[in-house]
């Protein structure tokens, strides 16, 4: 099994789930992070105090698939995700040596 | 109440003259009693923008408009102020034609330490205007949020007072158009709340949706922030209806009594309605029944009694959720939190139902000699009518005129970014 | 002192009349000074529920809970309005027998523009007297946080509200029970806070706890704004006690003192306490003591002077601390916000120390003539207990009768996700 | 105002004699209307402490510090309130020398439910004067918020309102220093603002700056709080300004008025002026612009009319921002909220341009017979001066002693962590 | 060594985390995430405008233990984290190369 | 590729990050979490009521670099995250099997 981690930008999360659960995904987990890359932040000012943000706010979206399927999967993500524009994010595949399902016990490809 | 001492009361009869007319006959003379209330009533008023309007629209937005909500409003409420020391108390209140004051009282001449104004300070009386001038242009806040420039914000909002507001409020309090047909508007409905609501639907129309609506999720952020605002809405419309009587009498106390029942009437009415149409009653609900009843009552507050009150706040509570719930949807418009839907409607009912509820018959102060009901509606409708033609049409012509000048809309990305960000350098953290 | 004015005060003698009675005397008539503080204590009053008590009681919930307190406290409001509108007005303050007062004045009959109160129009007294109605049964939220089934909580308040508010307030205000005691409540110790503290505590005992309490951690989510929430409250009860004067005069000057110096002393005395106990003193023991201190000092507060203020504000603080702080855990009854242990155990320390400080020898008022200080505090002691009983045994069938027929818990699940969600479909993001 | 009624006034003469001294003047019985509107406006000022400093504090720390800023004002409040009935009452109003009043009040003994000051019971005067002294300290806070030791704060605090606050109140109000040289100080800007602000700037300097200041980001956490504040300031500021005319007459009325106006153009001068230095106009700045405004307006507020409100709000709003923007970085000292550079600049401004505009060619109540516009100006300089040196002395004694004894600041871990969690055992979640 | 990620309902935290202990793990890191899988998520409304949340709140657990260990570390979040209810939550196990502890520079074992 | 993730103390993101860019990396994401391990957290105290949070705020670093990068990165990583006091944090490093820049659909080392 892999992992497939996937910074994306935040308003285009719905339609990243979407195209996922099309692409036969059973489940994802999503955490809020922030980024930075090649994109540029903003800059704050407080009362003469100006600060560079350069962190953007991205989410990631964290799902497991059977090896078999990372290919779709990616495409699918990359084509939902995509808007042309710097900052669109990162695909990270790694990995997984085991998957259990804490509900049943089950484990692996059964797990997902 | 406001025109009748404003000009000396000519206009109502019999069934209307209140202590506070009484007194304004004689020579008056400043009441400590009275301007002890008008100064707090004007504190309430004030509250009610500051931080209560503020808190009310920035708790519906996403969190990376919440500091723009806040900075139109306050940046508005400033703006509003000077101008009113400027020429809008003139225009509104100075001698003029039917149309509009002169400019007279500009820079408030003539307003010094003890000028009266009936029985309390004129200082009070055109403060308490002035923060009637304020909440108005705020309450637009609500059509246009999450997506219009900020310096366009600012020429729309100036304008605006000057060429709408003033004049309107000329026609009813300031012996201007309505001053002889005898239109029942106590604190506001038609001066403040018709009038921002259809400013605020024509904002909406002409400057188009949001990014992303109604598909995208755009839900508040922070519903506590909602409820505070309403509650400060709530608690500050004391000043707002109990003070129009200018005065600390029985009639400021009625309106006292009927404000809160009427509200409460109408909170639970909207829940209600909210219960039975999609199963649960919500916070949002209550704080917008809650608005929506002290809208309805507000040209009313000082006409009708409790029962009226009562009648008022259910009519007020339920089609408002409807004009919410469903007129939205069914027109497409994207009146993001609602300015229209609550301040507009409400306003409506709250009008036409004043005509109604006048009457002694409902246990009102009873309309004048010779006017029945049914004329009495006609008039108040009559009020509404011009109220929107003249609104709708010059909120239109100077939006267009400042969308050739400066644009309204701030782009694409500052939109999706956040106004609070890109329009004003700061942000809530954490 | 409102029975005084609302019975034309018979009971009390010598030491007690002051100016606001002397007009009670003569054939009164409208006072704008005093009506202008009563419309704005009026006010305050509110500001006290809303949005004080749901923003007091907010930020000590869970995250997930704060919308549900909100929408209670909003929502029981409005009840509480109408219902005020409907009978509680009358069975309070109507004619009746020692038990309650009767239907006549339902729906307010009689109440109209020029009605008067004492100096006041019967408007402003009426509402003053809704806002009371209105945050007493808002007090209870804080025993059955987190778990209450919405409908169960309306339905639950709204028959208490007239069948142990109303009644209780009729006796001690209302010219019932205890009208020839010399019963000594300035502004609602017995009628508001040990009514609600009890009912908290068989509320929270029928309910039983919170799943998981006192295992998993139960957090305060947001003392920022439990810290507001205190501020509305002490600001606002200057209203609830310097109002209860019913008149702008010296008793109402004391009554703003007094307020003011037990609170502040009770925070002292609170927090030392907690430094003195835990090692450190906290913002939420700060807020507490507060409110202990606002609790404890208004039976007294048109009755004591400022030595009797601080010795009841020490006195306070430091006993509801210790309920806080040892009681509940040594009996295992979840007040999730200590409903009971800062009104309840606050109300009968003021009730009793009333009794005490309201003698001259400590700078009071004074008690009537041939009144021993012990024999003071025996009245005092009888009407907390007979309060405590009536209102036990009533609120208990009344809670009972709603579980059989509606359920008063919401299901485990429910909890688990929280009330906002569930039970209003909305949350606070971000 | 104050000391006109404190010390029935003999010092200004002609044109500042309002209606105020007139009844002064006769046997002065209880007003209503006067006291009505005390009360009020004692409520209102203690609403601008509590909340209003501590959120307008609050929203600008780091979110870790959040509840210690709340918990600092409430305490503070609390100790002050206490200490004002104990001493400070009489230090600053009963017989005594030019340099402090006695101990003749102290416990507040004579204060009784009919004595008046003026035409309003004193409990009330008193309990205003109280709400004064509660809020200058906590102004403070801001020149040492997120680093100073909690019992450094209380102990801080408690010495400096009697060693600094109640002499400086007596020099100006009480009859004592200032009495006989016509200086001009309607509100208090020089007893709470500049005197807060000179305290604030002295300890920023002695606890030095917070770690990582200015390398680290330090943004506001939450500038909804901070706007909040703010709108509860100026609300509030309405009972600071116009309560301190201690009577609801016209020129109480003057006060609110050029209250407002002056508020209002200096969020518009201090917004423009960011606008143009840094290109966007911020919710911070606004709110800063509002509080400086206010500061300045103060104490003016019964002088000036509405001409002379706009040019001290214009020039407040401008040289503050000056002040925050540049002179805070080009001297690298840590005001952390800038208690300082808004409220001791702003009280500077205030005072000087006071001594303009009070004169009658720019609308203002006029100076007193004989007086020139540039020896008014000297009188409000040497005021200044003398407060300026006397508080930064006193000041820095009272520091360097705390620093032996219990120490001034936190260690390292403790500020890194957050005085939320290390001096309180408490914090925001979520 | 190995990386196990655990998501699980937040409200179990405390006791997987007390398993964990007991288990031997020295360091656990929490982070907030949103879940989408077999457990629905709710409604929300507001002024009728009605959105289909589809994330619900989860607890994500990352712990770093020897290769060895990992048996018992998911047997004992298995345990604890159950509550028999769809949405429990999985566990996925990864291997890590290096671990390094910052404050002393210790590598591998050396550093858990 | 690799994927380095270090768990550090938040007030040296700043540090961290200038020293990262400096090391040659490109982009990194950053999620705050809490952490349990040495370093003690504190207790709570409401209205007697008295919690252990033994959970102390962290903030999680994620950066992918080729492998031959490694080492400099961890090293850059320990010498700016390094206070010396216990919870300075952890480092640990897995492998990334493929990457995607979801913009350009790049892969693997080009879409660092
Ligand atoms: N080497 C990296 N390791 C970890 N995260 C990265 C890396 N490079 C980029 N990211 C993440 O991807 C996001 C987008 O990258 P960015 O360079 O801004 O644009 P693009 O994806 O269009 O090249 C960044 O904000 C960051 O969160
Ligand atoms: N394939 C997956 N990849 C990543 N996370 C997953 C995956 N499947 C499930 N999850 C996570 O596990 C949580 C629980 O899964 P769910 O299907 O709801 O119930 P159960 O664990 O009982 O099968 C989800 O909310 C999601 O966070
Ligand atoms: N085995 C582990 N697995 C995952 N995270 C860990 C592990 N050990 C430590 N951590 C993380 O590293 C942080 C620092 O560890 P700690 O033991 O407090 O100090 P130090 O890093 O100085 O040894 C912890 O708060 C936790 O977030």
């Amino acid at each position: 099994m892999k992992m497939i981690r996937a910074i994306i930008k935040p308003f285009k999360l719905d339609d990243v789930k979407d195209k996922l659960i099309e692409a036969g995904v059973s489940g994802l987990t999503v955490t809020e992070v922030r980024g930075h890359g090649r994109q540029k932040g903003h800059t704050e000012l407080y009362r003469g105090a100006e600060y560079n943000v350069d962190f953007v706010p991205k989410t990631e979206i964290t799902v497991v698939v059977n090896a078999d399927q990372v290919d779709q999967v990616v495409e699918a993500i990359v084509e939902s995700a995509r808007s042309g524009k710097v900052g669109d994010g990162k695909i990270f595949v790694t990995d997984v040596e085991k998957v259990v399902r804490i509900r049943t016990g089950e484990t692996d490809t059964d797990a997902l | 109440m406001k025109k009748m001492i404003a000009k000396t009361a000519t206009l109502l009869s019999g069934a209307l003259l209140m202590p506070a007319m009484a007194f304004a006959e004689e020579a008056p003379k400043l009441d400590s009693g009275d301007t002890a209330w008008m100064i707090t009533a004007t504190a309430l008023v004030l509250l009610m923008t500051l931080p209560g309007l503020a808190l009310f629209y920035g708790g519906m937005v996403r969190k990376k408009n919440v500091l723009s909500i806040c900075m139109q409003t306050i940046a508005i409420a400033s703006l509003m102020s000077v101008l009113w020391v400027v020429a809008g108390y003139s225009l509104a209140f100075g001698e003029g034609n039917a149309f509009i004051g002169g400019l007279g009282k500009a820079f408030f001449s003539g307003v010094g330490y003890d000028t009266l104004s009936g029985t309390i300070p004129e200082t009070v009386f055109a403060t308490f205007q002035m923060t009637f001038a304020v909440i108005t242009p705020v309450l637009i806040i609500g059509a246009f949020a999450e997506r219009m420039k900020f310096s366009a914000v600012m020429l729309f909002t100036g304008i605006w007072v000057l060429a709408v507001y003033a004049p309107i409020c000329h026609w009813v309090w300031g012996g201007g158009l309505f001053a002889d047909d005898g239109v029942l508007d106590f604190a506001g409905g038609t001066v403040v709340h018709i009038n921002a609501g259809v400013a605020g639907l024509v904002c909406a129309l002409v400057l188009g949706k949001r990014i992303g609506y109604p598909k995208e999720p755009m839900m508040p952020h922070n519903l506590v922030l909602t409820m505070i605002g309403a509650a400060l809405l709530w608690v500050g419309w004391f000043g707002f209806n109990a003070g129009s009587e200018l005065a600390a009498d029985g009639t400021a106390g009625m309106a006292l009594l009927v404000t809160q029942v009427a509200t409460a009437m109408a909170v639970l009415a909207w829940s209600v309605a909210e219960k039975m149409v999609f199963g649960k009653a919500s916070l949002l609900g209550a704080c917008s029944g809650a608005v929506a009843g002290l809208v309805a009552i507000t040209p009313a507050s000082g006409f009708v009694g409790p029962i009226g009150a009562l009648a008022i706040g259910a009519a007020a509570g339920a089609i408002c959720f409807c004009s919410v719930a469903f007129m939205k949807k069914a027109f497409g418009y994207d009146d993001s939190l609602d300015a229209f839907g609550v301040h507009g409607v409400g306003g409506m009912v709250g009008a036409v139902l004043t005509g109604v509820f006048a009457s002694s018959t409902f246990g009102g102060a009873g309309l004048a000699d010779g006017v029945s009901m049914a004329s009495q509606v006609f008039v108040q409708i009559k009020a509404i009518v011009f109220t929107i033609a003249y609104c709708a049409a010059a909120t239109f012509v100077i939006l267009k005129v400042i969308d050739m000048v400066v644009g309204l809309r701030v782009d694409e990305e500052a939109e999706r970014e956040g106004l609070d960000i890109t329009s004003h350098g700061e942000q809530v953290l954490g």
